[in-house]
């Protein structure tokens, strides 16, 4: 097998594998982008809304940067590591100016400065923004610096396993989609960049590519999982194609209606209505869709029209666009019709605020792959973006300062090992019959919305567990029809699904496991937080077929746990 | 000219200001504006913005206001709001009589908001 | 019905048969066209890149001026006139900078534009407000045997969200025109390919080639003539016929008459009253059309 | 109770999906697939049940199906769109027909399916170095950038290009001039050339202006950008920094003769006077052997038609002074 060496291997060209990249090639070492789709095509490319930053200088006058880590903390329900969200804070206003001086068109005050503009669960207003395209903007502008520089890019590459010499990474291998070629890229440093997963589940705004590729791979090397039982679902995804609405259209008066033409969160939230957070929300209107009172389909109507056509298109212009372009539905006449979709992943590959995992030396995590616990239990609106740069630039220096210290290996990797694996992926392209990817996705997307989604009970996430353990049997069975040298999709979706089948029984295991609601993670046979007995992060390692589940403290800064009011 | 004007009323509503400085995009560039910072002693503070064609706009930095946009609809201001966050406003002033209404106008508003804060504690 | 008519340069210029043309058939079907008053150049497609507001501001006068004469629609048969107008005021309406910037320009002029007043292309109207039925009943003599190449070119179709009025990739108001006269309509691959007319003025070599590939296309697709919706198509395909003759080698010409000829021809009108050009008087006489 | 949103009276049909098919050791042909849409049902989607339901082995590429990943640019009924922009519903009832096709982009060597290679369309966004060069004191943090609003709105719209290649595949110049560098890279170029932050402006002049002129103006680039960045209006503007130009080629030239040629008839008379231009543009010579085919053509006559000035001279000379004086 034809191998490439460098020092450090980046999967993922997303926002914050560009930037961990960007750091680790500025100290002069060897970096080579490994990613499935060209970097612009990254998840990344999808966020909204904006960044959080707080601006010395170009902030509200009350702000300051604990005000910030205060929100952090408790819009995460106090699983956050606030060692973790203060540096998030602290980092935040001098990120946003890097990404204004690498060209971002931040939209502007009259002086010509970076705006600002509120969002949900902020004390002070803190979001940057590009309009309604702010990710967008910033993987462009990431994208445009780090392609001027001295990394290597292997676009369309799809990356099957990361390869370990004992508890020490040693490479990856991946294989040029247009050529079907594997390549061992051998690295003493590999970043998962990887990103979300949030194909797992039939009803996700995130992108076809969300596979959770990077989880599975760092599973199956050995690294754990942290707190891979919180997954957030946003209330309000247009059906039936799950785009984001903005939860600012619900902070602009927009009303959520039954079939009924009612105004149901009145039943549910009867002061905060239609502005509950996000968990309430999602929970109220697929329980009004379980009782009869939804739409077909499976949705309810968020009722704008009330607010008049040139405010919707003014002030909510997204929000219409989305509607009319996806769903073919004028926002100032009629109802947008919504329903939840999971949205973000909190859990991810273990590591510490330097974005390193201690279970194998060499490997580095960032972004929504990566569990840093800066957003414990839930995350806030704006922070994600702001997560993505802040430790993917962070990690990019510890991998920098790691490659100091670090000598390479002596002994060469096991060219059988290598083989090996690259057999196991074929196998699914030698069978000659078993079953299609895309029947088991199926089944698995509908596993995971139903029994391990918004409600959880007990009942359900065993049934859960089984069924996906059932269905991960099967996934070896695969067969792929498909027998083409060239750009063969079927081939690497096989591929990704057996990843999603690794994450599945994490997820569903650790979400059993953990007998309380927090954020994210709701039961209706544990309705209450339980900080005396779950204040503490899940830490998952898969192993065979069994989820190994132990734990570890969070760690507490200033900020006592108290009820999450809002 | 304008300048000498902008700073005129600014005095004659009690404000403190430093002296005027260019600004650009990049350091290389020409200037496209003048800037001064000032302050309403107590009450607020902030900058006017004076563009090279003539156009100005006065910033509006507040501790006492929570959320500037909430309230735009019951400032009775001259100026258009162009811009508003928090306690950030930025008010776009046609002439010098606009400037001066509105600063007048928003040093009793404050003072308003204040005692009325005040009552509302008793 | 009445409309007013914006000819425009060209079609006051060196194509000015198209004038003729359209004058005679609309007089035919009854459209009374009134020149818009005092009208001025729309920029011919160039001026914006050298001045974006000064083009925005002198198309607002013309409909400005439409205004003024109680009309709202202002037809045109040149599809760069049109495109120049519907793009001055989808910018002005879409760009509130550049509004700014234009309504200072206009300051103290006599435009008072009040968004009434659009700009149409000639075969809209004719498709759409006479009525394929309505022009029927004004055939006088089948075109039967002539193949007709029904070339649509660019700003009659493009921007689509902008011109509106058809598919820009799936247009047919030129075959139905066409089918009407008893001519066979050749939809052919490159009907909606540019003529390469814009690209003269700086790239001639490259402008000539757009032409050929145009013309070669309706050939292989076994036109004899063509018709177009544009004056400044007009002069590239007509006038440059022999160009492309000897620059490309080949035998052949593929003349091509402004749509309003071909109607012109249909309704008993000679060629000489339409003033159809000498290329296509040729070929029409071989097919026995004249 | 009749529900009020029509999203909710939803109304599905069957569809039949033509694809365009092609792998390098099998060819190309084409196969059909059916299914079932409703109103909501994007192309992307549309795609994705194809290949989970029925035929795994279709290739396409896609990824944020809400139109700004631009991965799945293909050719729909013949028009160059983003499939997850395009409702197959929609497409029925605009088309007349329940049959919906699709091919992979044109101008782009075929992978497999519907999958294109598009280097090509990246080299031309690598040529115009499409990244900000910001001054030295601003990346060394002693100095910020100020960026009016103004000019924020106005980059903004043209920094929108989602490197879908659209506009490349369905470009009439590209295919026809090799040296002029398509509508996406011009749009990106322009984007820096006017971004007052950037530094290097005359290597980008030298990069972007003798391609602008090589453009046609046939605003397809414009018709088919999903995100309507309007690549051939940045092509225009681009143009208008050919004045600060040193060493201009000879279409930069001619090109700016002809322009200068028309923007002064209008002043003059306000109208364009077609010979005058013509004259300015290519010197006496041509014009003279130009003539010929307008002796051919028969419409030497039209040549020699006198246009008369407008009345309204003082509007026209208010509308384009100002502009010089700004």
């Amino acid at each position: 097998m034809e191998k490439l060496s460098y020092d450090a291997i980046v999967l993922g060209a997303g926002l914050s594998g560009l930037m961990a990249a960007h750091e680790i090639g500025r100290d002069g070492f060897k970096v080579a982008i490994i990613s499935k789709v060209f970097p612009t095509r990254s998840h990344s490319s999808s966020a909204e809304g904006g960044i959080a930053a707080y601006i010395p200088g170009n902030s509200d006058p009350n702000d300051d940067p604990d005000y910030m880590t205060y929100d952090t903390v408790k819009g995460g329900d106090y699983l956050v590591d606030q060692d973790a969200a203060e540096l998030l804070s602290a980092k935040s206003g001098e990120i946003a100016m890097t990404m204004e001086r690498w060209g971002t068109l931040f939209n502007r005050q009259p002086d010509g400065r970076v705006a600002v503009r509120y969002f949900g669960g902020q004390t002070y207003p803190r979001t940057r923004f590009v309009g309604d395209k702010t990710g967008m903007a910033l993987l462009h502008t990431i994208y445009e610096r780090t392609s001027g520089l001295d990394v290597d890019f292997y676009n369309e590459w799809f990356a099957l396993d990361l390869i370990k010499d004992g508890d020490r990474v040693r490479g990856i291998i991946a294989m040029q989609m247009k050529s079907m070629t594997p390549v061992f890229f051998e690295a003493k440093a590999v970043v998962m960049a990887t990103g979300g997963m949030g194909m797992l589940y039939r009803h996700s705004t995130n992108s076809y590519i969300n596979t959770g590729d990077g989880y599975a791979m760092a599973l199956r090397a050995g690294a754990a999982l942290k707190d891979p039982e919180f997954v957030q679902f946003h209330p309000t995804a247009l059906y039936p194609s799950d785009i984001l609405i903005s939860e600012a259209a619900r902070g602009e008066g927009a009303v959520l209606i039954n079939n009924k033409g009612e105004r149901f969160m009145k039943r549910y939230a009867p002061n905060k209505l239609d502005l509950a957070p996000r968990d309430i929300a999602s929970r109220s209107i697929l329980t009004e869709v379980k009782e009869g009172r939804g739409f077909p389909g499976g949705f309810v109507g968020l009722d704008l029209t009330h607010l008049g056509p040139d405010y919707i298109k003014e002030r909510l212009a997204l929000a219409y666009e989305a509607a009319k372009s996806f769903s073919g539905i004028d926002a100032t006449v009629e109802p947008i019709p919504v329903r939840p979709a999971q949205h973000y992943y909190m859990g991810g590959i273990d590591v510490d605020i330097t974005g390193t995992n201690h279970d194998l030396r060499g490997l580095f995590a960032a972004g929504e792959a990566a569990c840093v616990s800066v957003h414990g239990a839930n995350r806030l609106g704006s922070n994600s973006l702001l997560e993505t740069l802040v430790f993917g630039r962070e990690t990019g220096k510890t991998v920098a300062s790691f490659l100091k210290s670090t000598t390479s290996p002596s002994s060469s990797v096991d060219e059988g090992e290598l083989e090996k694996l690259v057999n196991d992926a074929y196998s699914f392209v030698k069978s000659e019959s078993g079953v299609h990817f895309g029947e088991i996705q199926n089944k698995l997307r509908d596993v995971m919305w139903d029994k391990v989604g918004v409600f959880r009970e007990e009942n359900g996430m065993i049934e859960a567990v089984k069924e996906v353990k059932e269905l991960r049997q099967q996934t070896s069975k695969m067969y792929v029809n498909d027998k083409s040298k060239t750009y063969n999709t079927e081939f690497f979706n096989a591929l990704e699904l057996r990843n999603m089948m690794d994450l599945a029984i994490v997820i569903s295991s650790a979400a059993l496991n953990r007998k309380e609601s927090r954020g994210a993670h709701y039961r209706l046979d544990y309705t209450q937080r339980d900080d005396e007995n779950w204040l503490k992060h899940t830490i998952s390692y898969l192993r065979g077929n069994t989820v190994e589940i132990g734990y570890k403290p969070v760690k507490m800064t200033k900020w006592k746990p108290e009820l999450r009011v809002y | 000219m304008e300048t000498k004007k902008i700073e005129e009323i600014l005095k004659s509503e009690g404000a403190k200001f430093k002296d005027w400085y260019d600004v650009r995009e990049t350091p290389e560039r020409r200037p496209f504006a003048k800037e001064l910072e000032y302050e309403v002693p107590g009450l607020f503070n902030g900058k006017v913005h004076l563009r090279n064609n003539g156009d100005f706009y006065i910033f509006i930095v507040s501790k006492d206001v929570f959320n500037w946009k909430a309230k735009v609809k019951e400032l009775k201001l001259k100026g258009e709001v162009v811009d508003a966050a928090g306690g950030l406003m930025w008010i776009y002033e046609e002439n010098y009589d606009w400037l001066r209404d509105d600063i007048k106008f928003l040093k009793d508003y404050i003072k308003q908001l204040r005692e009325s804060l005040q009552h509302q504690k008793h | 019905m009445k409309v007013a008519y914006y000819p425009g340069c060209a079609t006051h210029g060196l194509s000015k048969d198209v004038d003729i043309a359209t004058k005679r058939v609309a007089e035919v079907l009854g459209i009374e066209l009134v020149e818009v008053e005092d009208w001025n150049c729309c920029g011919g497609g160039f001026l914006d890149e050298k001045d974006e507001e000064a083009h925005v501001a002198l198309n607002l006068r013309n409909l400005s001026n439409v205004e003024k004469m109680g009309l709202d629609k202002m037809v045109t048969p040149c599809s760069v006139c049109l495109g120049s107008h519907r793009l001055a005021t989808y910018k002005y309406n879409e760009n509130k900078d550049l509004r700014k910037r234009v309504n200072k320009r206009i300051e103290g002029t006599s435009i008072n534009y009040n968004n009434k007043a659009t700009a149409e292309h000639l075969v809209w109207v004719l498709v759409r407000d006479v009525g394929i039925e309505t022009i029927k009943n004004h055939i006088t003599k089948q075109l039967t045997g002539l193949k007709v190449g029904s070339y649509y070119g660019c700003q009659m179709l493009r921007p689509e969200q902008i011109m509106g009025f058809e598919l820009s990739f799936k247009p047919h108001s030129l075959q139905d025109l066409i089918s009407v006269t008893g001519a066979t309509p050749v939809p052919f691959p490159m009907m909606t390919a540019c003529c390469g007319f814009p690209l003269m003025g700086s790239n001639p070599k490259g402008g000539l080639k757009l032409a050929f590939n145009v013309l070669n296309s309706a050939k292989t697709s076994g036109a004899d003539i063509m018709i177009h919706p544009c004056s400044l198509c007009h002069l590239q395909l007509d006038t440059l016929q022999d160009k492309v003759k000897s620059e490309f080698k080949v035998s052949w010409t593929l003349p091509a008459i402004y749509v309003t000829q071909l109607l012109g021809l249909s309704f008993g009108l000679s060629p000489e009253e339409l003033g159809i050009g000498n290329y296509a008087k040729e070929i029409l006489k071989q097919k026995g059309v004249i | 109770m009749e529900p009020k949103s029509s999203a909710i009276r939803n109304e599905e049909k069957e569809i039949i999906v033509k694809v365009k098919r092609f792998s390098p050791d099998k060819g190309e042909w084409w196969q059909e697939y059916k299914l079932t849409v409703d109103r909501f049902t994007q192309m992307t989607e549309v795609l994705r049940r194809i290949k989970t339901e029925q035929d795994p082995s279709l290739s396409y590429r896609a990824a944020c199906h809400m139109a700004v990943c631009g991965s799945c640019g293909m050719k729909i009924n013949g028009a160059p769109m983003l499939a997850c922009k395009t409702l197959a519903l929609q497409l029925i009832n605009e088309y007349g027909s329940n049959v919906i096709t699709l091919e992979p982009m044109e101008w782009f060597p075929r992978v497999k399916d519907l999958v294109v290679d598009l280097d090509d369309f990246y080299e031309r966004m690598y040529k115009v170095k499409p990244r900000l060069y910001p001054s030295k004191e601003v990346l060394d943090g002693k100095a910020e950038h100020r960026l009016v609003p103004e000019d924020q709105r106005e980059l903004w719209k043209f920094a929108q290009c989602i490197w879908c290649g659209l506009c490349v595949s369905s470009c009439p110049s590209v295919k026809n001039d090799p040296e002029f560098l398509g509508p996406a890279a011009h749009a990106k170029g322009y984007r820096f050339l006017a971004d007052p932050r950037d530094t290097i402006t005359e290597e980008r002049m030298k990069i972007l202006i003798d391609s602008s002129w090589r453009c046609t103006y046939c605003y397809q680039c414009f018709n088919v950008c999903p995100r309507d960045i309007e690549p051939v209006t940045t092509i225009k503007k681009t143009r208008a920094w050919s004045s600060k130009m040193k060493d201009k080629t000879k279409v930069v030239e001619t090109g700016e003769k002809h322009v200068n040629a028309i923007a002064d008839t209008i002043r003059r008379s306000g109208k364009l006077l077609e010979a005058e231009v013509y004259l300015r543009t290519y010197g006496l010579v041509q014009a003279m052997t130009d003539m010929v085919f307008m002796i051919k053509s028969g419409r030497m006559k039209y040549a020699l038609i006198k246009e008369v000035p407008i009345k309204g001279l003082n509007d026209i000379e208010k509308i384009m002074t100002l502009g010089e004086n700004e």
